[in-house]
């Protein structure tokens, strides 16, 4: 039976597309070639990575504020390329300790030894720096917005951001029950932290920097931020199987408050506040359902 | 041009120089890593770099940013991105996973105070705030697309184009006899781009004009290269001031430039590079670079090395 | 302070210890050679793909029925090569249809246009054939258990095995809950048939291929057999988020219960079931926890 | 050499042994391939397996295990698994994301008919199976390290050293100005290895020595490659029989033989790897090598195409 494009189909469409067009981009963003000892573990690492919601987020800030999928699809590649190289350090197998972060799945087999490993981990925020410096026009008239959400990139990959919340979880892992209590610190507050901090702010720092690129308002660019907030804390605590569902649906509730105060296009808000339905991200798969 | 060292001031106090700003760079970093929550992460990115090394690199980028009519304090902040960036270079050759050293200048190194999931953190974080520090640079003498222009020089120095792509090469040619073009690759991308984009980003934000950057640019790739191949040539012969051979590159088994072409070809190459490297600089007004003349003036004379 | 290794620890470290030896035989394996073009993508996979747990149990069991590690890393390593295939052949993007199974999740960018992805699952299969063909010893006298082997990997991956699985769950995220009233049949229902059929059955094949290849007595072979079948039903509730936990406790009670039934060294045995201990499988990562 | 077409039996009926090793076949796959649950599935899988093409490979593989002495009944599990494999890459070949072909055989092909990822699924199977059918031949006659052999024979020849291999090369070549080198692996790995390991695996499991299987390899490899560039010379002046050029590659834009070299220099290489198959072929006992030199016969005379 066909039937017309439902509004939840038209929502999946949105964000496959997306998710398309930064992995297009990527592609011919990040080959190999000679040395191809460089540059081959590079372009593994950059598809070997698990996708996160940022870069899609980033995309669709940008179109919401009336921005063009082009002014914001670079941007979008540098933060999962970014992201990968976290993703690369957290399964390091370290010789103090069998991974940065002990607690984390070893998913995968690791490619080539943990000196290569981190060494194209140091070559992905410079990589992912040049690809978003690459996307300013040859007038060189974007410049600020670019060097503005350079800022925010750095920030949020940073002591006060991703490094953070990595570092928070390394303590998690390492201290046992009676420390905890020592410090009178539970689990879940720890585990707080950590999805705040990495999680929270990564993907604050995409739907900002989507904004930004889009020419949104300040205002625009505050409450994308606070959406990516959330969007981020229910994807740290669905990944993790940990914190109540409670908490989930409260976060949720956060999100589509946004809504409400907002002054955007009825129409393109619905797509963007679609990442918090249940339907739409368990077709995508991104781990919110 | 062999005359051209007559017309530099004599009485420019390289060592005075050096000093002061090395003392410069320092209080500035200190001020740049405060220690913030979470407290032992930033007391891991601070005991490496406060107090560091000699400050060479950086002091290198205050003296080209000076040269085309910087501010010392438009360059301090890329200076301090440069001794971050640095420092985590050295940090990380300190891994059991690398070099496995326990000490550095010593003192224990970072992963043995701090272990080394913290350490690779700390260096992730030295990375993003070295980023940060260029472009948020106080001052609005700069325009956002020259501290664009500095911030891809200096990642291009350090990544997939730079020195982790000599780093690559370096290991996956570990064991392996290495040719001529091969050291050649290991050796521009490990050392040369870092002072060839210390130098050129100088340039950038200290509002140098395309034919300045060029000159710098082509002066930083003799004097990077030259440096590299001094490290090469101590190694073996020792240093003038100590007259101590290291020899931990042949200890490791590293190939160098004495190693593949011996030391007296290794030594004319380097001469042949810093003459090049002078030509370059007679581009500039005398007395401005006088100072990274000087700076660069201990490797000319190869002969006094032992 | 330091503290005697506990039981606990040291099933900790016999797991990682095998995981790492079967990535370094991969490593070794599977190399980037000339033409590159051919090469770098499948090397990508193999080392993109997720871990499961059937190499390890290959192993594992290989060592319990009193094999050594050698005899069974290989076809360890082939069991991982041919699941490659599987999670590129899930993960493809078809132009009728966005994913071969659109419920499972786009984890990574495409590295690759579809087709090279399809061709590159197309060699994964005769590689991991060919990998597992090479351990028989210059003498060929090991050729029976090999053959074996194989075909015990062709079955688990074939039409009544992986292939089915894979093929239910397509069924299951096609038919709408109309569909499903007519048929009688409930999601819960058709989920069971589908990691009894993948999940399981993969692990079942690892367990009984290290069985077979460490020259175990049949009742051992078909005793780790159902082990792996009981493990690898876990994996596939874990992994979905589906099916209620009673039923992952149901498992476990089975996979100790073959425990107190079987005659192996009790030192030896403990090891290899610890892999449905919560604390084990928690740190391991391996998705039971 | 010349000479020996005159030495084989005159009245061997080849169109006649086509026929009955094709209907032979034909049954083994019927009985291979039974309607197991998931019905549809195992429908995709005989769709276009049963009737498939002219099962030339498997007829190859049938006699060249019978010209060493194995029988028909040791061959046909192995025939079975050949047509498996080939009829995979047929169904593969139509996909959108390939030739995007609608028909096949003038019927729909196989991802029309069940969709892609049932289509996808389905081929999986057929690759499994195929294996397992020679792995689980029913004979004694053959011992475990010769059907592991066979089986690698096989492997080699589609997977990573082979089939996929070259049609990866293939598409990445799309577009490009293909050299003769390359078009040589293309060739070499799409279409050569798949003849070569069909007629080789038929003499292991047909129990021949070391001599007979290099032979076979040999003639293998000319009979291979002089068969793509028949099928090359057939797309550019039309097949004997039908007279039609298809022009298919041209159409697509495909590097061909006659496209880089010219029709009648790809016709004498042909004529010259057919030759250098007779001179291997020799080496065989003449009666029992009848049926392989037939088979192959029909691409002696190019001169006779158009
Ligand atoms: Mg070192
Ligand atoms: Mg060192
Ligand atoms: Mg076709």
């Amino acid at each position: 039976v066909t039937m017309a494009m439902s509004t939840s189909n038209k929502n999946k469409s949105y964000w496959t597309s997306v998710h398309e067009d930064i992995g297009a981009h990527l592609r011919q963003a990040v080959v190999v070639k000679e040395p191809v000892e460089v540059y081959e573990p590079m372009r593994h690492f950059v598809f070997a990575a698990p996708v996160n919601m940022a870069p899609v987020l980033c995309v669709a800030a940008c179109e919401l504020v009336g921005g063009h999928r082009e002014q914001a699809i670079v941007a979008a590649a540098a933060l999962h390329v970014m992201h990968a190289a976290s993703f690369i350090h957290e399964n390091l197998p370290l010789s103090d300790r069998t991974s940065l972060i002990p607690k984390s799945k070893p998913t995968m087999y690791h490619a080539f030894k943990p000196n290569t490993e981190l060494l194209v981990a140091d070559a992905m925020l410079p990589f992912g720096l040049e690809l978003l410096a690459s996307s300013d026009n040859p007038a060189g008239n974007n410049s600020g917005r670019i060097l503005r959400v350079m800022v925010e990139m750095t920030r949020a990959m940073g002591s006060q951001g991703v490094v953070e919340g990595q570092y928070n979880e390394l303590q998690c892992s390492q201290c046992d029950d009676d420390d905890r209590k020592l410090n009178g610190i539970t689990d879940v507050e720890m585990t707080y932290e950590t999805y705040k901090k990495k999680e929270g702010r990564l993907h604050a720092c995409g739907a900002a920097c989507g904004a930004i690129l889009g020419g949104g308002s300040e205002k625009e660019i505050e409450l994308l931020r606070r959406y990516g907030f959330y969007v981020g804390m229910i994807q740290g605590i669905v990944s993790r199987r940990l914190g109540p569902t409670e908490e989930i649906e409260e976060l949720k509730k956060l999100a589509f408050k946004l809504r409400e105060v907002n002054s955007f296009n009825d129409e393109n808000a619905e797509v963007i506040f679609s990442l918090v339905d249940d339907n739409i991200t368990h077709v995508l798969g991104f781990n919110l359902g | 041009n062999s005359q051209r060292n007559d017309t530099l001031p004599k009485l420019f106090q390289v060592d005075e120089y050096k000093a002061l700003k090395a003392k410069q760079i320092n209080k500035a970093l200190d001020e740049a890593v405060p220690l913030r929550h979470p407290a032992i992460l930033h007391e891991a990115m601070r005991y490496s770099l406060i107090p560091g090394g000699k400050r060479f690199m950086s002091t290198l980028c205050i003296a080209s940013c000076e040269l085309v009519g910087g501010s010392e304090s438009v360059a301090m902040s890329l200076a301090c991105a440069i001794e971050m960036l640095s420092t985590m270079g050295t940090i990380q050759d300190d891994l059991p996973c690398f070099d496995n050293d326990d000490l550095r200048r010593g003192k224990p190194s970072n992963h043995k105070v701090f272990g080394e999931a913290t350490t690779i953190l700390a260096c992730q974080a030295l990375h993003c705030l070295a980023v940060e520090q260029i472009a948020m640079m106080k001052t609005k003498n700069v325009s956002p697309d020259r501290l664009l222009r500095a911030i891809v020089e200096m990642s291009s120095a350090i990544g997939s184009e730079g020195l982790a792509a000599g780093q690559i090469m370096d290991i996956s040619s570990e064991g392996k006899d290495v040719s001529l073009s091969e050291l050649n690759f290991i050796h521009r991308h490990k050392s040369e781009k870092f002072v060839e984009a210390s130098l050129v980003s100088g340039v950038i934000i200290g509002g140098g004009n395309e034919e300045e950057i060029e000159r710098m640019r082509n002066y930083g790739k003799c004097v990077g290269m030259a440096y590299q191949l001094w490290n090469d040539i101590v190694d073996v012969i020792g240093s003038p001031e100590t007259k101590e051979t290291t020899g931990r590159d042949m200890l490791r088994g590293k190939a160098t430039y004495p190693k593949l072409v011996g030391i007296d070809e290794s030594k004319n190459y380097a001469k042949e590079l810093l003459a090049k490297a002078k030509q370059e600089l007679a581009y500039f007004d005398p007395a401005k670079a006088a100072p990274l003349d000087h700076l660069v003036n201990f490797m000319v004379s190869f002969d006094n090395v032992n």
